[in-house]
């Protein structure tokens, strides 16, 4: 069986907004690249049907070290949890190419 | 502020509310596409499952942006530049300077700082589809307007919203809110308004109006011209709905957000009218630059606040612009400025 | 039920299968839009990579909604109320009775008690479509419809909705499914039903039509009514794909399901167009009402049962509707329902 | 570095009329938010290609206590899942703010 | 290849660059519909945050495809077939040459062997929305074109990535890339292209068409044929923003890339002009021809590519098809094609 | 407490173009079921905006035994990662119904 290594998975669900500034910080941080969909949702700033401008939300995905995982949600802490609807979760995952992310 | 002399038959009028030769009937009183508006406040506000797919939404709005342009530009080539600029001129001083007057006013109605700021901001730039309703309602009443109104609404859409980010670094320079402030780049603003959605649609379409002209134009009409108003109607279905769930989401600071959108609105209008007048505009343009000052933007100025003035809670602003002084402007406000501008145009 | 007299001349006609007067030849017979279905099922079937973003058929969905129920209303304000509740009323009646009636053939068949309830909800609701496609040949045909016809569309949604969902609480209160029952709460149902997408947008078009009456919809007819029929071929083209996806998925049922799906709708369709005759409506009446009382509803229907019924598969329900009854209707039915008003008319 | 917390992570890929009654499920059981998207997939009812109204599914993520994730799914379980298409599993994750979840 | 013999007249008017009676401004040279794509581009190279919905894109693509084949088919129906069958043997025939004979050319530019195939399959079939942009531009200059047009738009999609495909096989058989070759299933690609979107919609439309008649489509022109330049012109506005993508990335091959995009298509296009005149073609069809043959397919092709040649970089045949070629011959290509065969014309 | 069983869950983000050719092998290598959504990202072979035909990606979730992940992932791995952008990684998840995936 082919092996597999650990890596961190950092997801960060939050404002339409942040897409541009949280991409450019994670790749500044060393992750290799990211994944982004459209979500809508609720949460600690209410609900975000995703209807229009202001309102849409984003759910974006990278995985990488756990180094570069701690970086990069430990900025997004401090640069955007104050002003943003912003929820962060880590999740240990295996990958079969480890110098990929 | 110079109130307008009124003849004793405008006098009269007045009293008995609104022009009755122009605005005869209560039906013809309302346009059609007001009533798509209030048929989406109904569906969001009695809990129906109508949801407008995002793509349509983003759909309308580049459209109305670009048919907006288009209009406004296949006319503008036949203008002499230099006639232009007093205009240009005068409209981007009244945005820049509408955030700076009202910064003090929300302090004292208990606003924090950014929140005033980016209110400012919201009220200083303008709506593009209360523009498009204006136009509709001068449009069947036969009013007509400078052929190159969309200028206006192109170079009234960033000026509030750099007045506004101005007064929120002024403000919060001294007092920075709970996170580390992020350093603003202004080249990036400058560029995120330049190139933004909205006004990069409008002038593109103003450019490109004027560079093909009404002859290449002609053959797009039939999408860019014909179906306008019925376009306006599907978007303002949907703008019912937005503006119903900020009015099913009004709690603690209601009544203050419901006074400021409804109490501003007529004040900037009024504010707006004169100006128009002052510039000489018809009463057309001055019913139309009378309610862009009292629009307040819902499409630009969320972004750029969420940029520039992160501290301050969308909701509020929001919730003014589109929950408050969008239906007010649609409903009293518009038939309000056009009437004024009447008014005011009676020698 | 009472058999129309027929004329001699007419019974000729019958024989050699449809008047030859209106339906003269092959080409002529079949309207354009439906080509497009058929494309759509030919797509789907071999097994093309085509796929109509999900939000197109949402927005396609709220127009033709829209764009119909706005029709019907310009005309609906020149009525007198009065004359059209006994309408109103006969019309709910039927779309009321035909679940109860349907649920012991259904049993009889050998469908379980949920399934029999939804089948008999599906169709005793209406499906718009088909209603936009009736007009269309009648409009080609010339033969004219009662003006406010979108009223009928917008009081047979609900009834057999209702009517189904009263069967099957009936029914399964005495014998639960598996899983504990969910407490039906009746307000939530009329709720859901009064502000679904379809009854909320065709009478909302309804409301707005009489409100702006024909002066007020002019400048949006360009959208609302001349692209009409050009928008529904685009959404036969992906009911097409629908239809063709659950023609795949025919299974073990398949034989009971095509079965019903094209012997019911003739049945109902009678019953329609004899309905229609004994409220003394139009040829162009009779046919739309026939049309209706034979269709089956998809896009309310299945969203109602799914909530009120979910005990019922809904793959069987909905395969019937669209996989077999829509086509049939399409094609066959629809030609014979106007076929059969215009026999019924003669005196 | 600061510090995780663990937190589960609950999903359920379902049809789309259970968006409305699968939300207020959770709130009910005292989840601070959730997160929706549109999918297609394939289960054991058979494929679903998301392509008109009775055809939609969706999958919500809810971040919780592992009290409250086992609360939500198995109410779930018994008033859904024998007449819907019903997907869910559990994962473990860690988030930063223990309390906003 | 026979260069065409040019009076007096025409040297003098390609000295003075294009004809001047027909093309006599820049403004009126510059299709309206350009603008748009240009406005796209600058968005994009601008970085402006503007986006058309993906399912806006997808929407007109599937729009302007039906209205393609709509337009030729209710034409074709008139048509002797005998007549066309060697148009189209013809066409087929030069769309499966291309990549032939363009293989070793791009092998001596040093591409290699899947990336030669692949870019040849792109040149070898045909851009849809290039076949839109000159028949506006001929319609504009009133210069007639054969009403089957869009059939030749049809069968020209497929020769040339079946061929690209062949080439791509016998070159890697030999030598095959890293990962392990997956069979290539001709039935599979044989399908994928005659149920791909583009030959199904285009096929779909034609056929409709033709079933149809004029008096069939008649009511359903005022979506699929009035608006056509308008919804061209916003699908061009969305193509402007991939262009502009494409060239943002442009890196190390840029140059080669370039040079490729602009060179070969006047060279195709002189060839289809010619291919033209021995098919005896009208000036517009000549012209059509010439602007098929020069363009490159990114609708069908970059899919198609995917699954037969998945060892090719997509990035190379996509930059050099939308990012370079597709501008190429919307500025500049096209006014030549029209040229040339204006010339070739002269007798 | 109702009993959890453990499974893996497989997410691929790839090409669109892969949807069908990996939903197919994954039903080969015995996977139930599978969940697919639109998604747009960046990664080795640079920025895929999602906004037309060529440029589209999707994230793909299967739910399933251990050893048909490995299966799958392989399997992917062999035909696919040469030549396509592609993003693969496995997560320890519970389930409540072992038998159905
Ligand atoms: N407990 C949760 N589980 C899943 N998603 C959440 C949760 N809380 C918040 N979210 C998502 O994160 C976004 C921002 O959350 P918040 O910062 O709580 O407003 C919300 O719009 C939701 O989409
Ligand atoms: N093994 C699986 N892995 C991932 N998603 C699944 C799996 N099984 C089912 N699903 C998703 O859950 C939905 C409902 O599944 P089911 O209840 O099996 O019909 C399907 O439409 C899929 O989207
Ligand atoms: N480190 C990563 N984290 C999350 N998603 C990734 C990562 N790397 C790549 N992706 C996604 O996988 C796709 C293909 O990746 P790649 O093979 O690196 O080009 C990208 O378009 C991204 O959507
Ligand atoms: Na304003
Ligand atoms: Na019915
Ligand atoms: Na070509």
């Amino acid at each position: 069986m082919t092996e597999k290594f650990p890596k961190k998975l950092l997801v960060i669900i939050t404002e339409a907004a942040l897409e541009k500034p949280l991409t450019e910080l994670a790749r500044r941080a060393g992750a290799h690249g990211h994944t982004v969909h459209d979500v809508r949702g609720a949460g600690q700033y209410g609900e975000r049907e995703g209807s229009w401008e202001a309102d849409r939300s984003i759910e974006l995905k990278i995985v990488c070290s756990e180094a570069v995982a701690n970086q990069i949600a430990s900025e997004a802490m401090t640069r955007f949890a104050a002003n943003f609807g912003l929820t962060m979760f880590f999740a240990d995952v295996e990958v079969l190419r480890p110098d990929k992310y | 502020m110079q109130v307008p002399a009124t003849s004793a038959a405008a006098r009269v009028r007045l009293e008995c509310n609104f022009d009755p030769e122009v605005l005869h009937s209560k039906r013809t009183m309302v346009d059609v596409v007001v009533w798509f508006f209030i048929l989406g406040v109904v569906a969001k506000i009695g809990k129906s499952d109508l949801r407008l797919p995002e793509a349509l939404y983003e759909s309308l709005s580049i459209y109305l942006l670009l048919a907006i342009g288009l209009k406004g530009g296949t006319e503008l080539s036949r203008q002499p530049v230099a006639a232009l600029l007093p205009q240009v001129g005068a409209l981007v001083a009244f945005g820049f300077a509408v955030p700076l007057l009202l910064y003090p006013l929300f302090r004292t109605l208990r606003f924090d700082k950014a929140n005033s700021a980016s209110l400012g901001a919201h009220y200083g730039s303008v709506s593009v589809v209360t523009f498009a309703v204006v136009s509709s309602q001068l449009a069947r009443l036969a009013l007509p307007v400078e052929s190159h109104a969309a200028l206006w609404v192109a170079v009234m859409e960033a000026p509030g919203l750099i007045a506004g980010t101005l007064v929120a670094r002024w403000a919060l320079g001294a007092n920075p809110g709970p996170g580390p402030r992020t350093q603003l780049r202004w080249t990036q603003l400058a560029h995120d308004l330049l190139f933004g959605k909205s006004v990069l649609l409008l002038a593109g379409g103003l450019l490109i109006g004027a560079f093909a002209g009404d002859a290449g134009v002609g053959p797009i009409k039939a999408v860019f011209v014909t179906p306008f108003k019925g376009v306006l109607a599907i978007f303002l279905l949907e703008l019912g709905l937005v503006a119903g769930a900020r009015l099913l989401t009004l709690r603690g600071d209601a009544v203050k957000l419901i006074l400021i959108g409804v109490l501003l609105p007529p004040v900037l209008g009024t504010c707006g009218v004169l100006l128009g007048q002052a510039l000489q505009l018809t009463v057309g343009g001055m019913a139309v630059v009378g309610t862009l000052a009292a629009s307040a933007s819902y499409i630009a100025a969320p972004v750029a606040m969420r940029q520039a003035v992160p501290e301050a809670d969308p909701a509020i602003s929001i919730t003014a612009a589109i929950g408050v002084t969008f239906p007010f402007n649609l409903l009293v406000g518009i038939p309000f400025y056009i009437w004024l501008a009447q008014q005011v145009h009676s020698p």
